[in-house]
């Protein structure tokens, strides 16, 4: 891994090996009496611009259903996004068509959260890793196709002879290996990886996160790493992004997100990460947030983080603040006030929770089936 | 001591070592494995394969050709009097003469056709709509849900029996049809909601990620995994259709030819109206109905357990 | 709310409108039809093309189609071929006997599957766990014709317990008034019509409640075993709450919102069992209609009606179901 | 004397044509009035059945139960259903891990908090009622009166939480049991819900065990702090000493694979090989063994007795991490 | 409710009481002559009286409303006398004008609708006013207790034909009150007058007492002003119940008195717990019928293969409802023109294998339609009848390729009107004691069912037969007829008479079994 660096932004540019610019990804919210119309949208993603530079790890944080996955997933295109850009290393990803986008995904690989959701139940561990191959036109050559996967394999820890073996079979930290292994599989230059390692236990977990720093050492990859574990994404990552509802609202290095959190969220997201440290905790001030994220379906006018910052000034129910260079450092944020806050000159007042509706969006809809399946005996 | 320890210790790299132990089992084996260990699939499977091996080999285990009259039966047979067992023939006569314990053997070939082709048709075209809709989606997903919503505006065997009344000539035929048509919507819809379910599944995400062709992906990921829950439902659906063929029998809607030996018929026509006269024409082939029905659900049962992923481990 | 229900009724007719169509022009390329089956063994080339004519067979299908979709939308089904009444006429005859026969099954169904199911899974793994499970499958698996053959022969034939069949006895001079006699028989205070009617409905309503039976039982004791593992019974329970209210309160309240469903579900079964059961007990209901109709005859206008009418019912009570369990559920409540 | 003393708690799972498993080995701690105990550990090493056979939970059949565990001088272990139902919500309140799935989704909020103290202190419905307003308005669930009609999907997973906690408090109990209560939340809703919970405990006096397996949860809260490994506490010490200076390599190698938002990005993290189901397969020895950098013979040839330690706490190693600084 | 039931039987053969006999169907409706089936003839027959009737028990003709009757002798002029002092149920007396209403009422019946449904009448009468085949000119009353009906052609169904209940005289003014001549098509089918369904009036043992649709009972009340034999009962109640198992369920638990139709299968049981099984004297056929439209079957040699190959003996035997007999003509023995000296076709199956290998026809298959869904007096089970027949087919080494039909739903069209069979099974129970309703019914001309245009010789001879006027000469041709058909022509096999019985409980007496299934309940009382 490379040390993060006081680069430049005209030096950034250069080396980025994806550029995503204003990225959206609206859901529709769909209802209608006979034929579904769209009466709203989830506004999952909502203009996110970022640049990552190649060989370097970005980290995504934020809270549960802020849309950091909805923008993993947009970037490969596994959801359409609604608009924006994204260019991987020169090529314009949203422009590629079908069999080019297919063929395209062989650079972008992706590896998930759940280990065992992720991985399809009945096939064996080498039927997972042939497919990718398969689908790409290399597995010709019996012999070399064995060479290259056992080699992966080893470079993910495993033996050989979990070859033969299915998903089930493994504990949670090696199925994860069995992920990273079938996306590198595929030699692929970014792998984004969605919460890589939330699901796995603390020890297994260092475990996983350890593979990922080897094999961006050993193969130069580049990562994008989602995860809402403030300390996991700072231990890896070169670049952290920060999501509120949709946006990034801050984006650094990963020291200097720590040492000088500009926006009130990351301010208050740092304060709540326990450390295993009890004079550490001792010490600390802790930003207490009120309330809970609001509904993406429905995103509070202005700056999204309005309704729980104790920050909050009328500006910021009016006007959405841009996600701005802040200084030199290169570090971005998007507050109106970041200076002002940053000096201390605006002081924090209470705010009172408001009420959230959780998936007030997605009310179960009785009618939306006319009837369920008809069981003539009973179901289980 | 020492050496005591170093066994433990042996013992211990083994067990750290221990994915390198060759060879895997598949979900599908390690649900065999459960269901093997669970009485009731094995009471519902040793139902199955006994009637299967009497059907497969009727000829052999039949004492007679279930279609003939045999004059020793005839001769002492009218309308109000059934010969029962005599020599050469166990289970006595039905009521034209014919050997019924050869019947009742035949009725296993054929009741067992009945329920497993109209099974059979229902799943492959239900399958083949559900997983059409599932794929596509779209409008012809919606198309083929307002298909199978016409179908399922009736009950099963009201739709049974009017598919019966509506079709220009009654033959067993019709009967499977009709079977196997009530089914169609069932699991066109249970494969396709399941098919939903996987399409937004991480692993089908994960092979979309891939580069795997959107065919290979439906033919590969989502209906393999959407399939067990059809194929349980199959398994239940056995005992329903032989049911409804036993139903439809019983209406007068059945297959007209009594020379087919099909339990459902013998108890639906014969067995019913000479109940006075030999009840045993109703009672024989009614257990065996009732038993393989119970196979059939026993079976589907705990194969639904086995599958069931909270189960596994 | 009231999208949702609005949503469902167009549905419905749309549902209907095909199911009608099709209905319609399958039995216009029958062969037999109506012609043959008005006119017996007796008929004569003239009369078949009288008839024919006179039912105006000779015109354009479309032309016959035009006109039954105008006489169905003005409610009107024809006349039976059978006994020559409006279909409509017959229809309201039979409906409240299935309707009654049905209603009896299904509070024998609830009232006896609820608490079977759950004392099943109070007594998971044990004697009457198991004899309930083995009851319940071999409900499933018997054809119920049968069961109610053997049940009449043995209740009704063997021992003189119940009468064999009909809803009434014959003779008994019971006022209509609405069509279910045991109703009937309250309102017009006859209350010896009223128990000769429920006597009458014993046997016909256990058959046809076999089925559903055993299935409310299934379920039932299913759903209360997830839920007796669910979290918020443990909860419950670390509140240190009485035995009888988790059971009350917590357990069957959750325990229950599938057993609607499948009660929903099961008025399909109980519509087909009906024929069955009809047919046995010569309860003069729809299913006996729909046999009647069917065999012999023919009778298509009646047969026609039926089938929407069986649809409209099968899809009413889902949807009633529905909604029934949007008022229990409240997690499907829609403000 | 401790308000609860749990000794030598042992829960064996035992069902037919399985093996018998020792969920729970042995385990010993103490919690005292107004202290907050931690029990740590990943998942499946016994924390939550440790915590349900306190509370008498667990299932009714398939498990035997042995030891003590002494609730302020009757052994709740020997009480009869009963006894211990009058005890449940009233002297020992819960909190589970999954604030979603330990409400009852068809029973509205306010029932649900009113339902602890109709049983236990005999109010009416409608002072129940009242009172609960009043809970849920301590716990901070904002607009308190229209939430008593709500039902449990209608609140956030933060929210809901706190209704949990409302229950939970209801009759003021003198312990309160939480099993990983954070861990299904968001660190900012976490945050909210520790504060609270230490507010409580601060304010009222109340013994909190809290089940986490999250050693920075354990940092901020707990007095003292028991480390559970496959069903037995291997390590027990005060909070300061444990994370000062952790002896058993387990602890230690937990520490050092977690990574610390106050560090700064290093190489690699500290790993622990294997994984928790990496067990061996007697009785006797060290479970941490198969996993451990710091096995020795002993470990494995013998049992391995919890010991005291000269700090207070407890130690169950033959080989502990050497203390840098000699105490 | 006040219960009816058992208010009599008590006493020895009192009169009182109400009886329940169970019929097998429902009626149409209670008009005469829009009906055609038995269901709907036995309310009616308890309602109405016809100018001609048999003697109870039998075929042969008596005087009804008529006492006596004559024609002149070329049979068009039909003069009856008419019974003093008859009235109908609503006073209206029964004189010459009403009876000529009512023929004129028949003629000039107006509309498709309701003429498609006088299946008889146009059987019978041919036409209506204006049309060519029109067998009726016109009816004088040249005194009140004379009508003379005068025809425009002999046919030989009269005077048989005027004992059909769909030929029952109905009150003219009740007719007119009622407008009985509405019949208004709807949709698919029709509905009829009030009445036809709420007030038939006709001069019978009993007057209406209402249909109870739901409960499927119509309720007979006894006539005190009947001009024969009143009744002994005071009320009928006709319960329909389409379940022959259902029926004999019924009667054994005492529910109902009399039931039609027993399954054949429950005969000697019923009998053995003591109830009175009443056979009826056989009036009906149950025949083979062979298709000579294929070529194979025009040969004699084939058909009389095919009637040797069947052990109908056997079938009687094994099948046949009590009191069945196998048939050697189309006609029972009670009817006019039956033939004791016909060609028999004893079961021989090498004769039968032989005369196909004469034929060339050996490795014949032939297509063998028989109807399902159905059940009819003189084939109670189509397909056990087919199968063992088929099987005797077989055993002579004629293939059969059976084809099921519905009844109704493609049977009946397959047969009579496309001809698509070889063979069919198919019956007919008697109307009226004439040989033309039978034997010219199925052979009088060219019908598809059996498909020679051809046999002119058959059709002449059957013509010629039917219009003979005189008695004597009418038997005699009847008999060669039917010498002929065994002989000769071999249209199709008769299989049996199967005379569907009545089942009553030990108390009721007086029921006496029609072979034309014509039971009047005036008879009928109740012992304790
Ligand atoms: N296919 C979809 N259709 C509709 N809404 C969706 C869809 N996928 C995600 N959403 C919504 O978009 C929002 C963002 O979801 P996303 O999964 O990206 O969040 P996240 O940050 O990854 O959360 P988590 O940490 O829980 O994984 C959520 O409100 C979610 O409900
Ligand atoms: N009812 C039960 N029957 C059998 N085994 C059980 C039962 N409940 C728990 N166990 C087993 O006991 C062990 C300890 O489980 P426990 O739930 O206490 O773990 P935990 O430490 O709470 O883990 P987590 O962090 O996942 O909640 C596990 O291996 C579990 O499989
Ligand atoms: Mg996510
Ligand atoms: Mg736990």
């Amino acid at each position: 891994m490379t040390a993060a660096g006081a680069a430049g932004p005209a030096h950034v540019e250069e080396s980025s090996l994806v550029e995503i610019d204003d990225l959206k990804v609206h859901f529709p919210i769909k209802s209608g009496l006979l034929f579904d119309r769209t009466v709203g949208h989830v506004y999952a993603v909502d203009g996110v611009s970022l640049r990552i530079k190649r060989g370097e790890t970005y980290g995504l944080v934020g809270e549960s259903g802020c849309g950091k996955s909805t923008l993993g997933r947009g970037l490969l295109r596994l959801v359409e996004p609604t608009s924006g850009g994204i260019t991987f290393d020169g090529t314009d990803v949203r422009s590629l068509k079908g069999e080019q986008m297919r063929l395209f995904r062989r650079r972008i690989q992706m590896v998930f959260q759940d280990p065992m959701s992720s991985l399809d139940p009945r096939q064996s561990v080498e039927s997972l890793l042939v497919e990718g191959l398969k689908a790409h036109g290399l597995h010709k050559d019996k012999a070399e196709v064995q060479k290259r996967l056992k080699s992966t394999l080893d470079s993910v820890g495993l033996p050989a002879s979990a070859l033969h073996k299915y998903p089930h079979e493994f504990s949670g930290g090696q199925r994860q290996r069995i992920g990273i292994a079938r996306a590198l599989v595929l030699g692929p230059e970014l792998i984004v990886a969605d919460e890589p390692v939330s699901a796995l236990d603390v020890s297994i977990q260092a475990q996983v996160v350890n593979l990922l720093g080897d094999l961006q050492d050993s193969l130069g990859l580049t990562y994008l790493v989602i995860a809402h574990d403030l300390a996991v994404v700072r231990h890896i990552s070169d670049t952290i992004g920060v999501m509120y509802l949709g946006s990034l609202v801050e984006e650094a290095d990963g020291d200097q997100l720590y040492e000088r959190p500009l926006h009130p969220y990351t301010r208050a997201l740092l304060s709540a990460v326990p450390i295993p440290d009890p004079q550490v905790e001792d010490r600390r001030e802790r930003i207490l947030l009120a309330g809970d994220l609001p509904s993406p379906a429905d995103p509070p006018s202005g700056c999204r983080f309005r309704t729980r910052c104790p920050w909050s000034r009328s500006r910021c129910t009016e006007e959405r603040p841009e996600l701005r260079v802040f200084d030199n450092s290169g570090q971005r944020v998007a507050c109106h006030f970041a200076e002002e806050i940053l000096s201390g000159e605006l002081t924090m007042h209470e705010v009172r929770a408001e009420l959230v509706r959780p998936d007030a969006d997605r009310a179960p809809d009785v009618g939306a089936e006319l009837i369920q399946t008809r069981t003539d005996l009973p179901a289980p | 001591m020492s050496t005591l320890a170093d066994h433990k210790r042996r013992r211990i790299d083994e067990l750290t070592a221990r994915t390198s132990e060759a060879g895997g089992v598949s979900l599908i084996r390690d649900a065999g494995r459960r269901l093997l260990r669970n009485p009731t699939a094995i009471v519902g499977a040793a139902i199955i394969l006994l009637f299967l091996v009497i059907a497969i080999f009727a000829p052999l285990v039949a004492p007679h050709d279930p279609v003939q009259r045999f004059p020793e039966l005839t001769k002492d047979l009218t309308v109000d009097s059934i010969p029962g067992a005599t020599a050469g023939h166990p289970l006595g006569s039905d009521p034209l003469g014919r050997d019924f314990a050869s019947r009742m053997v035949y009725g296993a070939r054929q009741t067992l056709f009945v329920g497993v082709l109209a099974t059979l048709i229902g799943l492959l075209l239900g399958v083949l709509l559900g997983a059409i809709a599932g794929a596509v989606g779209g409008w012809v997903d919606v198309l083929i849900m307002r298909i199978t919503d016409v179908m399922l505006a009736l009950p099963s065997l009201l739709l049974a029996i009017t598919l019966v009344a509506l079709a220009s000539r009654s033959t067993q035929w019709t009967v499977i049809i009709a079977v196997a048509v009530v089914n169609v919507p069932i699991f066109a819809r249970l494969l396709r909601g399941s098919m939903l379910a996987q399409r937004e599944s991480d692993h089908v995400l994960a092979a979309r990620a891939l580069g795997v062709k959107q065919r290979n992906i439906v033919l590969r990921h989502m209906l393999p995994n959407s399939l067990t829950a059809v194929i349980v439902q199959a398994t239940l659906t056995f005992a329903v259709a032989i049911l409804d063929a036993a139903a439809l029998s019983f209406l007068g809607l059945g297959d007209p030819d009594i020379n087919r030996a099909e339990w459902g018929l013998m108890l639906g026509v014969d067995g019913v109206r000479y109940f006075e006269v030999r009840p045993e024409l109703a009672y024989f082939p009614a257990c065996a109905i009732i038993l393989v029905a119970l196979g059939f659900t026993l079976l589907g049962e705990s194969m639904r357990e086995a599958l069931d992923p909270k189960n596994r481990r | 709310m009231v999208r949702v229900i609005l949503r469902r009724l167009i549905q419905l007719v749309v549902t209907l409108i095909a199911l009608m169509t099709l209905v319609f022009f399958w039995l216009r390329r029958l062969p037999g039809g109506p012609v043959d089956a008005l006119l017996g063994e007796r008929a004569t080339p003239q009369t078949r093309e009288l008839l024919t004519r006179a039912l105006g067979y000779d015109q354009p299908i479309w032309v016959q189609y035009g006109r039954f979709l105008k006489n169905v939308v003005t409610g009107d089904f024809g006349n039976s071929i059978r006994t020559g009444e409006p279909v409509m006429d017959v229809i309201s005859r039979s409906f409240p006997a299935t309707i009654e026969l049905a209603i009896a099954a299904i509070i024998i169904a609830i009232g006896l599957g609820i608490p079977l199911g759950y004392l099943a899974a109070r007594h998971r793994g044990r004697l009457l766990d198991n004899a309930t499970i083995i009851v319940t499958l071999i409900g499933i698996s018997i054809p119920i014709f049968f069961l109610g053959y053997l049940l009449k022969d043995w209740l009704t034939q063997d021992i003189h317990f119940f009468p064999p069949s009909g809803r009434i006895t014959t003779g008994l001079n019971n006022t209509d008034v609405t069509g279910f006699f045991v109703l009937d028989g309250l309102l017009t205070r006859e209350l010896d019509a009223s128990a000769d009617a429920l006597w009458h409905l014993v046997l016909p309503a256990f058959t046809l409640a076999t089925i559903p039976l055993a299935i409310i039982i299934r379920i039932t004791r299913a759903s209360v075993l997830d839920v007796l593992d669910e979290d918020y019974i443990r909860t419950a329970d670390a509140k240190g709450l009485r035995n009888a209210t988790i059971r009350k309160r917590h357990v069957l309240r959750n325990a229950l919102l599938p057993v609607v469903t499948t009660i929903g579900l099961q008025t399909g079964a109980l519509l087909a069992g009906a024929v069955l059961t009809e047919k046995v007990y010569n309860w003069g209901g729809l299913g006996t209609l729909i046999t009647d109709s069917i065999s012999g005859s023919r009778d298509y206008p009646v047969l026609q009606a039926l089938i929407l009418l069986a649809a409209v019912v099968y899809i009413v009570v889902n949807l009633l179901v529905d909604l029934s369990y949007a008022i229990i559920d409240p997690r499907v409540r829609v403000q | 004397m401790p308000l609860l003393d749990v000794r030598d708690l042992s829960v064996i799972f035992q069902r037919k044509g399985a093996k018998p498993f020792t969920a729970v080995d042995g385990v010993s701690f103490c919690v005292e009035p107004g202290q907050t105990i931690g029990l740590v550990g990943e998942s499946g090493c016994g924390k939550s059945v440790t915590s349900l056979a306190i509370m008498g939970l667990l299932p009714r059949r398939g498990n035997k139960v042995t030891g003590e565990v002494r609730f302020a001088d009757t052994d709740l272990l020997k009480l009869r259903p009963q006894e211990l139902r009058d005890r449940r919500g009233r002297d020992i309140g819960m909190i589970f891990q999954d604030p979603l799935s330990s409400l009852n989704p068809v029973i509205p909020l306010g029932l649900q908090v009113a339902e602890v103290l109709e049983r236990h202190q005999g109010r009416t419905r409608r002072a129940a009622l009242r009172e609960a307003r009043g809970l849920l308005d301590a716990v901070g669930i904002p607009d308190p009166t229209r939430r008593l009609k709500e039902f449990p999907h209608q609140l956030s997973g933060g929210m809901r939480q706190r209704a949990l906690i409302a229950v939970a408090l209801a009759c003021r109990p003198r312990l309160l049991i939480a099993d990983e209560p954070t861990t299904a939340l968001d660190v900012t809703i976490q945050a909210q819900i520790l504060t609270l919970l230490k507010d409580l405990v601060d304010q009222s006096g109340t013994a909190l065990v809290m089940i986490t397996h999250d050693l920075g949860v354990v940092a901020g809260l707990c007095d003292t702090v028991n480390v559970l490994y496959a069903g037995k506490v291997v390590e027990r010490a005060g909070r300061h000493d444990l994370f000062a200076e952790p002896r058993h390599p387990y602890t230690h190698g937990l520490l050092q694979s977690v990574p610390r938002l106050d560090v700064d990005r290093g190489g690699r993290l500290h790993q622990i090989r294997g994984s928790v189901s990496d067990n061996i397969p007697w009785p006797e020895g060290c479970a941490f063994a198969p996993r451990c950098d710091r096995v020795i013979d002993d470990c494995i040839g013998e049992t391995v007795p919890l010991e005291p330690t000269l700090r207070g706490g407890a130690l169950r190693c033959k080989n502990p991490v050497p203390q840098e600084v000699p105490v | 409710a006040e219960s009816d039931r058992d208010g009599g039987g008590k006493g020895k053969a009192a009169t009182g009481g109400t009886f329940i006999f169970a019929g097998a169907g429902d009626p149409k409706n209670f008009d005469p002559i829009f009906n055609d089936d038995g269901e709907s003839f036995r309310p009616i027959r308890q309602m109405y009286d016809t100018l001609i009737t048999h003697k109870t028990g039998t075929a042969e003709l008596e005087g009804g409303l008529a006492e006596s009757w004559s024609n002149d002798p070329t049979g068009k002029i039909w003069t009856f006398k008419l019974r003093q002092g008859v009235k109908f149920h609503d006073g209206t007396a029964l004189d010459a004008a009403a009876v000529c209403a009512n023929f004129d009422r028949w003629y000039n019946m107006k509309g498709e609708a309701a003429q498609s449904q006088m299946i008889y009448y146009t059987d019978i009468f041919g036409g209506f006013a204006g049309s060519p085949d029109a067998v009726y000119d016109n009816c004088k009353a040249p005194d009140a207790s004379t009508a003379v009906v005068t025809m425009k052609k002999y046919k030989g169904a009269f005077p048989g034909a005027f004992t059909l209940t769909a030929f029952s005289i109905a009150s003219p003014t009740a007719m007119k009150k009622y407008g009985a001549d509405t019949v208004t098509q709807n949709g698919d089918s029709f509905s009829y007058s009030a009445f036809a369904n709420e007030h038939p009036t006709g001069t019978g043992a009993f007057t209406f007492g209402g249909w109870n649709k739901a409960t499927g009972e119509i309720t007979l009340n006894k006539n005190p002003d009947y001009w024969g034999d009143k009744a002994k009962v005071d009320k009928t109640i006709i319960k329909i119940i389409k379940d022959e198992n259902t029926r004999k369920q019924e009667l054994r638990a005492g529910t109902v008195q009399a039931i039609d139709f027993p399954a054949p299968a429950d005969r000697k049981a019923l009998a053995g717990e003591g109830y009175k099984v009443l056979d009826r004297p056989a009036f009906n056929i149950l025949y083979l019928g062979i298709n000579q439209k294929n070529p194979k079957l025009k040969d004699l040699r084939v058909r009389q293969a095919i009637a040797y190959a069947l052990n109908r003996a056997q079938l009687v035997q094994t099948k046949g409802p009590g009191g069945s007999a196998v048939a050697d003509e189309f006609l029972p023995n009670s009817v006019l023109g039956y033939a004791p000296d016909v060609q028999k076709y004893e079961y021989n199956v090498d004769r039968a294998k032989q005369l196909l290998a004469e034929a060339g026809a050996t490795g014949l298959t032939l297509n063998f339609y028989y109807p399902t869904e159905v059940s009819r007096p003189y084939m109670p089970n189509p397909q056990e009848i087919f199968t063992v027949l088929a099987n005797d087919l077989q055993a002579a080494g004629i293939k059969v390729n059976g084809v099921p039909r519905p009844w109704n739903g493609g049977f009946k069209d397959d047969v009579q009107q496309f001809g698509k069979q070889d063979l069919h099974i198919l019956g007919w129970t008697g109307d009226y004691n004439d040989p033309g309703n039978f034997v010219g019914t199925f052979f009088g001309r060219a019908k598809t069912e059996f498909g020679d245009a051809s046999m002119t010789e058959m059709f002449t001879a059957i013509g010629k037969a039917d219009a003979t006027v005189d008695p004597a000469a009418k038997k005699a041709a009847f008999e060669q007829v039917n010498r002929d058909l065994a002989a000769k022509w071999l249209p199709a096999v008769p299989i049996w008479h199967a005379p569907p019985a009545l089942v009553t409980t030990k108390n009721v007496e007086g029921l006496v079994p029609s072979p034309l299934t014509a039971e009047k309940f005036n008879t009928v009382s109740l012992t304790k």
